[in-house]
């Protein structure tokens, strides 16, 4: 009987990638219940986890990689797409929402035409909502990256965006 | 002194400290009804997340609903079964569940053994409030070729979860999103293909709505049957007759082999054959090759490995190619029943009957689901052809030959055909765990010590322990036998060999719990194992009652070599029954 | 650092501490220093309030007032972030509220200088466990 | 009420017990912790002190839970001391998911050394060597300021072995939560801890039997843990005079929403909503009217005017068809619409549950939907009878406290703004004004000039007109986007 290859799995990654996520794994000693702490420090490293790296991890920490998934996809914090070079996070906690967060959102999608948890075509902006930054004081409260933007109002979108217009 | 008196619906009991409401309540004669909760008894298998929340009842003292599959009793608890509170509790529960349950029931595989269904109705649901503006989560449907899912109609029980993880190990499955999204299905919703899952079929052999079912074949073996230009030949596994009389209603554990006949042949196949004549060609080489490794082996050659491993279940096949890669010439190069029979039928037996291969259709029918999946390898096709056209399960032909408008209760019973239907008692025992390695100990024997056996039971080899050992004696020599039955049993005794831990010579696996009278493609035992029990004692009770109980005395097999294949093992043989495996893990590759 | 070990290991650096009397740690130990804290949590740096630190810190070295500028947690006015709390020697301790860099700059000048009110200040409106 | 033990009546409504270092020292030098007495009861404990006077010591002064139930702390710790393992551990549940809630945060970010000490001192008692802190990756300030203050413990020896010159040792490792509001559950918490979903299990085996890895696991939150190191310093006589009979002690609140004075407020159990409200948070914001005061976030429900006088504590606000919850405090005026109140925690709910169980997942998902049919005005009063009784449903059948107290928001307003609901259902009307589907955009006729400005901003063509005369807007085609009024410069254009 010929050897020929059956529908064998491969999983493509680069060599640089992989030799990371091997040194985050091991960092953990490949535990597998560091599985969270590991895909923090991954995303951390690559920004997301898409499915070539989760495939890593399983393989690395021997956990099922369907159960990786499974962690992934439970957590908001983690996500498996790329987020725009300039993530804008509003924060819909109930003290954002009662000084009117909902309208700074619909103000957000209709200027940067995508819906939340979507990245603009040009990679520039992706949207995203988070619960309570606990600037409730600042409440509507609005993240560019790691800047903090208070008492936003739908007005005031335009102009923060324009701030990163040229950037 | 580790008794808990409470009293359940009025009436009072006694049971030990640990036993949850459900059970006890059971004991009252009282059943609580439970979606999720799943209690394979004897296997040491039991889901139970509590999730469905259909099992709930009344605890007094307590301000919520408990659910009873989950919650232990205590002294002097007591319990309302049916308060109006628990009635509506359930009835909206299942209202929940169903708005979220596509509602083509009349279409769906599982309809009419629907745990889901079935429920739906003993709580009375007429209407789902909403439904017309409630959203339903969609999900795509995955065609593998074995197992069908609709992740529409997942309910989050969990069951298949378990079963794919914690007793097979695979780990195919895992419950993924969160919320009103969440299913269980393959990491990033990949198709089954493409995953580690082996098609063992238990996830469907659990699942109590239509999410998970097998790929139906009926409709492939309907358009054979009905192309005069075609010879069509079925071949029955040894499971399948001791579980089909279900479907018709007859006590679990019924004998049904000649009815099974006859309708097979009612319904137009022009050859009925027994996949258990096969099975006894698959002893003759695997007995074969077990004595010559045993031989060299005890002889001193550092090259050969031990202990050798059946190779008879197609899904623990797939397991070993996918997590033991490294070890994959430790099992016997021997094919399964099911494909040494595809080629035999496409060789021997279509020149017997002067016809041209690609004219004959053969069909097996296979308690199994990944049989469906092993008769589509490559391998085991001959310029595309493959050996085995369609595999279909126990339930498959039911459907069969009730749309065929046939009682089975009320069929003659019939003798299969000749030559390729004739077999010994000992490829009948094939269908059940310990089966394989029983009958190949009866041939090993004797061909290895030239002497008879007093006594064919081998006592020690049977059972539903998960993993089993024995030691026979074969003339002075002991040869140490292993039996698991589950993949995470067999997940065990391989991490022994790759650790040098291993004390056996001979190891059988089966990836179904009970083996195959459990597989994934028999009629569905509901959590009922006592239906199971019942169908290895049907098995054991075919081969007792056989003539011929030992493979190399069966007469046909020994006229294939004597006419077709030379010997055991031969050049031909090699060719036809032999086969090679791969390496399936998942590989990470540089880009 | 040797090792805390005993309740008077313990006692020793409390009193070392309580004699420094603004407690933050540094050995300045002038009577004279103005002690000022800044409010830095989320929501105090969210407002401002490290622009607000690093302008106090550098204006009262240019201006040559001696003074100590440390960090602290959040002091529960999130209305009216950032917050800092200045004590003047040998007076009870002030917390400014919506401090921004102009507001920080007319605390130096006013209040720090001359000893002039400047708007803004929050009653303190809690007891202690050592009340 | 009981004040402060002592003549002494203060005229503050706030007594700071675990606040107290918060906004008072530096949270990164451990110094100044110890300069205001930290690490003395530690240091006490440890000496003087056998575990179970510990355990009786935190029992008598009727410290409860701060995280939502209020389960008695002591009671707690002694059970996972009765239960003997070669390992037990000691968590610190700092997933403050609560949205609009920051309590938990606050103090982690202003007195560290506060929660470390108290593991510690939980851990001696039950037996424990190991800590852990689950806390949110959203808090980077927080976890920073954590491990400055694990580090500087471990530096002084309050954190290692041998502390105090005993045998008894003791570390603290931290864990992230990664976006799971069901992970504050106890059972889900452990479980994300050790890798998996953050799936809570039924109860029992609670954690203090079988917790992190199957070991006795004590679980209490941030706040709880901050005010064990002040009540072993001051006694259990000083701690249980404060509060109320069943409810010791004080509350954090994180006050916010339609308030003035939003931020951390800490108030002895039994002051009322009122004094919290309008004393200490200096009322509503704008002066415009109170309408409800929402406490317990997603698992509570919203009070009225009728329950301002209620003094807070744990038993009364469940009486008042609320609860404690973990401390989030949002008030709300005469422009919140309740039933888009409901809608929001229940969008909230939907969104967190984990979907182990169908009543979470399918019934909350119902009950949202229903809620946004009757903001879209295309409710029925049979819905109203739907809608409590799926809440009572949800209520009594979901696995975890998420799902057991999810429908409150539904209720309570149900309860407390029935007309509210009626005026969407029946006359199809949003009193507060802020459900758009309920409204109608009207040009007013005496100030329209004609110039057509509306008609040509207007995306749908609603609005017709002649030139220099009066346009109108035909509420068929009008999708309330609310462009028009934007553009008119002569408020002719007016919603209702």
């Amino acid at each position: 009987m010929e050897e020929k290859s059956m529908s064998d799995i491969k999983v493509k990654v680069k060599e640089k990638d992989l030799i990371k996520i091997q040194e985050i794994c091991k960092s953990f000693d490949n535990k597998p219940g560091e599985l969270i702490n590991v895909l923090h420090k991954t995303q951390e490293h690559f920004g997301y986890l898409p499915a070539e790296i989760q495939e890593v991890v399983a393989q690395e920490l021997d956990v099922a990689v369907a159960k990786v998934y499974g962690v992934v996809t439970f957590y908001s914090f983690f996500t498996m797409l790329p987020k725009g070079k300039f993530p804008i996070s509003i924060c819909t906690g109930t003290a954002c929402y009662v000084r009117g967060a909902d309208n700074v959102l619909q103000e957000f999608k209709r200027q940067l035409n995508i819906e939340v948890g979507e990245t603009t075509d040009d990679g520039k902006y992706s949207l995203n909502c988070l619960r309570c930054v606990g600037a409730c004081g600042l409440a509507p409260v609005v993240l560019v990256g790691d800047k903090t933007y208070g008492r936003v109002s739908p007005e005031g979108v335009k102009e923060i965006l324009e701030e990163y217009q040229e950037k | 002194m580790n008794k808990i008196k409470l009293t359940i619906d009025n009436k009072q009991i006694e049971v030990e400290k640990g036993t949850t409401i459900y059970k006890a309540a059971k004991e009252l004669g009282i059943y609580i009804p439970v979606l999720c909760y799943m209690n394979l008894e004897g296997l040491n298998i039991e889901n139970k997340p509590g999730g469905c929340r259909i099992c709930v009842v009344e605890v007094e003292g307590r301000n919520n609903l408990a659910p009873s599959c989950s919650t232990d009793v205590w002294e002097g608890m007591v319990v309302n079964t049916h308060s109006m509170r628990v009635i509506n509790a359930r009835r909206t529960v299942m209202e929940f569940i169903l708005s979220d349950h596509p509602k083509d029931c009349l279409t769906c595989a599982k309809s009419g053994n629907c745990d889901l269904q079935d429920m739906a109705v003993k709580l009375g649901v007429r209407e789902i409030p909403g439904q017309e503006y409630a959203e339903m989560s969609t999900y795509k449907i995955d065609f593998s070729p074995s197992i069908i899912r609709d992740l529409d109609k997942c309910i989050m029980c969990r069951r298949c979860e378990m079963m794919c993880n914690d007793f097979q190990t695979v780990g195919a499955l895992s419950a993924f999103n969160r919320g009103f999204e969440a299913a269980v299905g393959p990491a990033f919703e990949m198709e089954l293909e493409d995953s580690t899952c082996t098609y063992c079929g238990q996830c469907v052999a659990v699942c109590p709505t239509g999410a998970l079912t097998e790929k139906d074949h009926t409709r492939d073996v309907i358009n054979a049957l009905s192309d005069p230009t075609k010879k069509v030949v079925v071949q029955t596994a040894p499971a399948v007759r001791a579980a089909l009389g279900e479907e018709f209603g007859m006590e679990p554990g019924t004998l049904v082999t000649g009815k099974m006949v006859s309708a097979l042949r009612r319904l137009g196949f022009d050859y009925v054959f027994d996949t258990d004549f096969a099975a006894d060609l698959t002893i003759m080489e695997e007995g074969t090759e077990l004595l010559d490794r045993l031989t060299k082996y005890l002889g001193g050659d550092k090259e050969v490995k031990l202990p050798i491993l059946t190779s008879c279940c197609p899904a623990w096949v797939s397991f070993f190619e996918h997590y033991f890669p490294e070890m994959k010439d430790i099992p016997s190069t021997a094919r399964s029943p099911q494909q040494m029979f595809g080629a035999i039928a496409k060789t021997y037996f279509a020149d017997k009957i002067s016809t041209k291969r690609e004219d004959l259709v053969v069909v097996s029918i296979m308690p199994c689901l990944a049989k469906k999946y092993e008769a589509q390898r490559d391998e085991f096709k001959v310029d595309g052809n493959p050996d085995v056209d369609f595999s279909i399960s126990t339930r498959e032909l039911a459907h069969l030959i009730k749309e065929a408008n046939l009682d089975l209760n009320i069929l003659p019973d019939e003798d299969f055909d000749k030559p390729l239907g004739e077999s010994s008692g000992a490829g009948v025992i094939f269908g059940t765990t310990g089966g394989v390695i029983e009958a190949a100990v009866r041939t090993a024997y004797e061909l290895h010590t030239g002497k008879k056996l007093e006594k064919l039971d081998f006592e020690q080899l049977r059972g539903f322990e998960a993993i089993r050992k024995a030691t026979v004696d074969f003339d002075g020599t002991p040869i140490n036998i292993g039996i698991a039955h589950g993949l995470g049993h067999a997940r065990k005794l391989l991490d022994e060999i790759k650790a040098g831990k291993s004390e056996f010579h001979a190891i059988e696996i089966m990836a179904c719990p009970g083996g195959c009278i459990g597989g994934g493609g028999q009629p569905l035992h509901h959590s009922d194992t006592s239906i199971l029990k019942a169908r290895a004692e049907a098995i054991y009770r075919e081969d007792a009652g056989k003539p011929i109980r030992k493979s190399h005395e069966n007469p046909y097999i020994l006229k294939l070599y004597e006419e077709f294949l030379g010997k055991p093992m031969s050049e031909k043989s090699h060719h036809l029954l032999h086969t090679a495996y791969f390496d399936k893990s998942r590989k990470i590759e540089i880009s | 650092m040797t090792k805390i070990k005993t309740l008077a290991d313990l006692e020793r650096i409390k009193n070392e501490m309580r004699s420094d009397k603004d407690l933050n740690g540094s050995q300045d130990n002038s009577e004279n220093a103005v002690r000022i804290k800044v409010g830095m949590g989320t929501s105090g740096i969210a407002s401002g309030a490290r622009d607000v630190m690093d302008f106090l810190t550098e204006a009262l070295e240019k201006r040559n007032i001696e003074a100590v500028v440390s960090q602290t947690g959040d002091m529960g006015y999130s209305y009216a972030e950032p917050t800092i709390e200045v004590r003047k020697p040998g007076q009870k301790p002030v917390v400014f509220g919506y401090v921004d860099v102009k507001k920080a700059d007319l605390i130096i000048e006013k209040y720090i200088k001359l000893g002039e009110e400047v708007e803004g200040i929050i009653p303190v409106n809690y007891q202690t466990i050592d009340d | 009420m009981t004040n402060l033990g002592g003549s002494k009546m203060s005229q503050h409504k706030q007594i700071r017990i675990a606040l107290n270092n918060c906004g008072v020292i530096d949270p990164e030098n451990i110094k100044e912790y110890i300069a205001r007495d930290g690490y003395l009861a530690l240091g006490k404990c440890l000496t003087e002190m056998k575990p179970e006077d510990i355990i009786r010591e935190i029992k008598d002064s009727g410290l409860r839970g701060r995280g939502g139930g209020g389960f008695p702390a002591g009671l707690k710790w002694e059970i996972a001391a009765k239960n003997q393992a070669d390992q037990k551990y000691v968590v610190c549940n700092a997933d403050e998911g609560d949205p609009g809630a920051f309590m938990d945060r606050s103090i982690l970010e202003g007195d560290p050394h506060a929660v470390l000490e108290a593991m510690a001192i939980c851990g001696y008692s039950m037996g424990a060597t190991k800590g852990l802190i689950y806390i949110r990756a959203e808090y980077p300030l927080a976890i920073e300021r954590l491990k400055i203050a694990i580090e500087q413990a471990r530096e002084f020896g309050l954190l290692g072995k041998n502390l105090f010159g005993t045998d008894f040792e003791f570390d603290i490792e931290i864990r992230y939560g990664a976006g799971a509001f069901v992970c504050g559950e106890e059972t889900a918490l452990i479980h994300s801890m050790e890798g998996l979903r953050g799936e809570p299990t039924i109860k029992p085996p609670y954690p203090a039997e079988s917790g992190y890895f199957g070991k006795p696991t004590n679980v209490n939150n941030v706040e709880t843990y901050a005010n064990v190191p002040i009540i072993l310093r001051k006694g259990a006589n000083w701690f249980n005079k404060i509060g109320t009979e069943k409810s010791k002690g004080t509350k954090v609140f994180a006050l916010a929403g339609k308030i003035k004075n939003v931020g951390l407020v800490e108030v002895p159990m039994g002051t009322t909503l009122r004094e919290v409200i309008y004393e200490i948070g200096g009322g509503i914001e704008n002066d415009k009217k109170f309408k409800a005061v929402q406490t317990g976030g997603p698992s509570g429900g919203c009070l009225t005017e009728k329950h301002l006088d209620t003094p807070i504590d744990f038993d009364n606000l469940v009486q008042a068809g609320s609860m404690m919850g973990s401390g989030g405090m949002i008030v709300m005026d005469e422009d919140n619409c309740m039933v888009s109140v409901a809608k929001f925690y229940l969008e909230f709910t939907v969104e967190e549950s984990c979907g182990k169980c169908s009543p979470c997942r399918i019934g909350n998902k119902r009950l949202y939907e229903l809620l946004d049919r009757i903001t879209q005005g295309k409710g029925e009063m049979e819905d109203l009878k739907r809608l409590r009784n799926m809440s009572n449903v949800i209520k009594d059948t979901s696995l975890c406290g998420l799902g057991q107290t999810s429908p409150n928001p539904v209720l309570s307003t149900l309860d407390n703004f029935y007309d509210e609901y009626v005026a969407h259902v029946v006359d199809k009307k949003c009193i507060a004004g802020q459900c758009k589907d309920l409204m109608t955009y009207f040009v007013i006729e005496e100030n329209c000039v004609g110039c057509t400005a509306c008609a040509r901003v207007c995306p749908v063509g609603a609005i017709t007109g002649e030139k220099k005369e009066v346009h109108y807007i035909n509420p068929e085609i009008c999708i309330k986007c609310g462009a028009c009024e934007e553009r008119c410069k002569f408020d002719a254009i007016i919603v209702k």
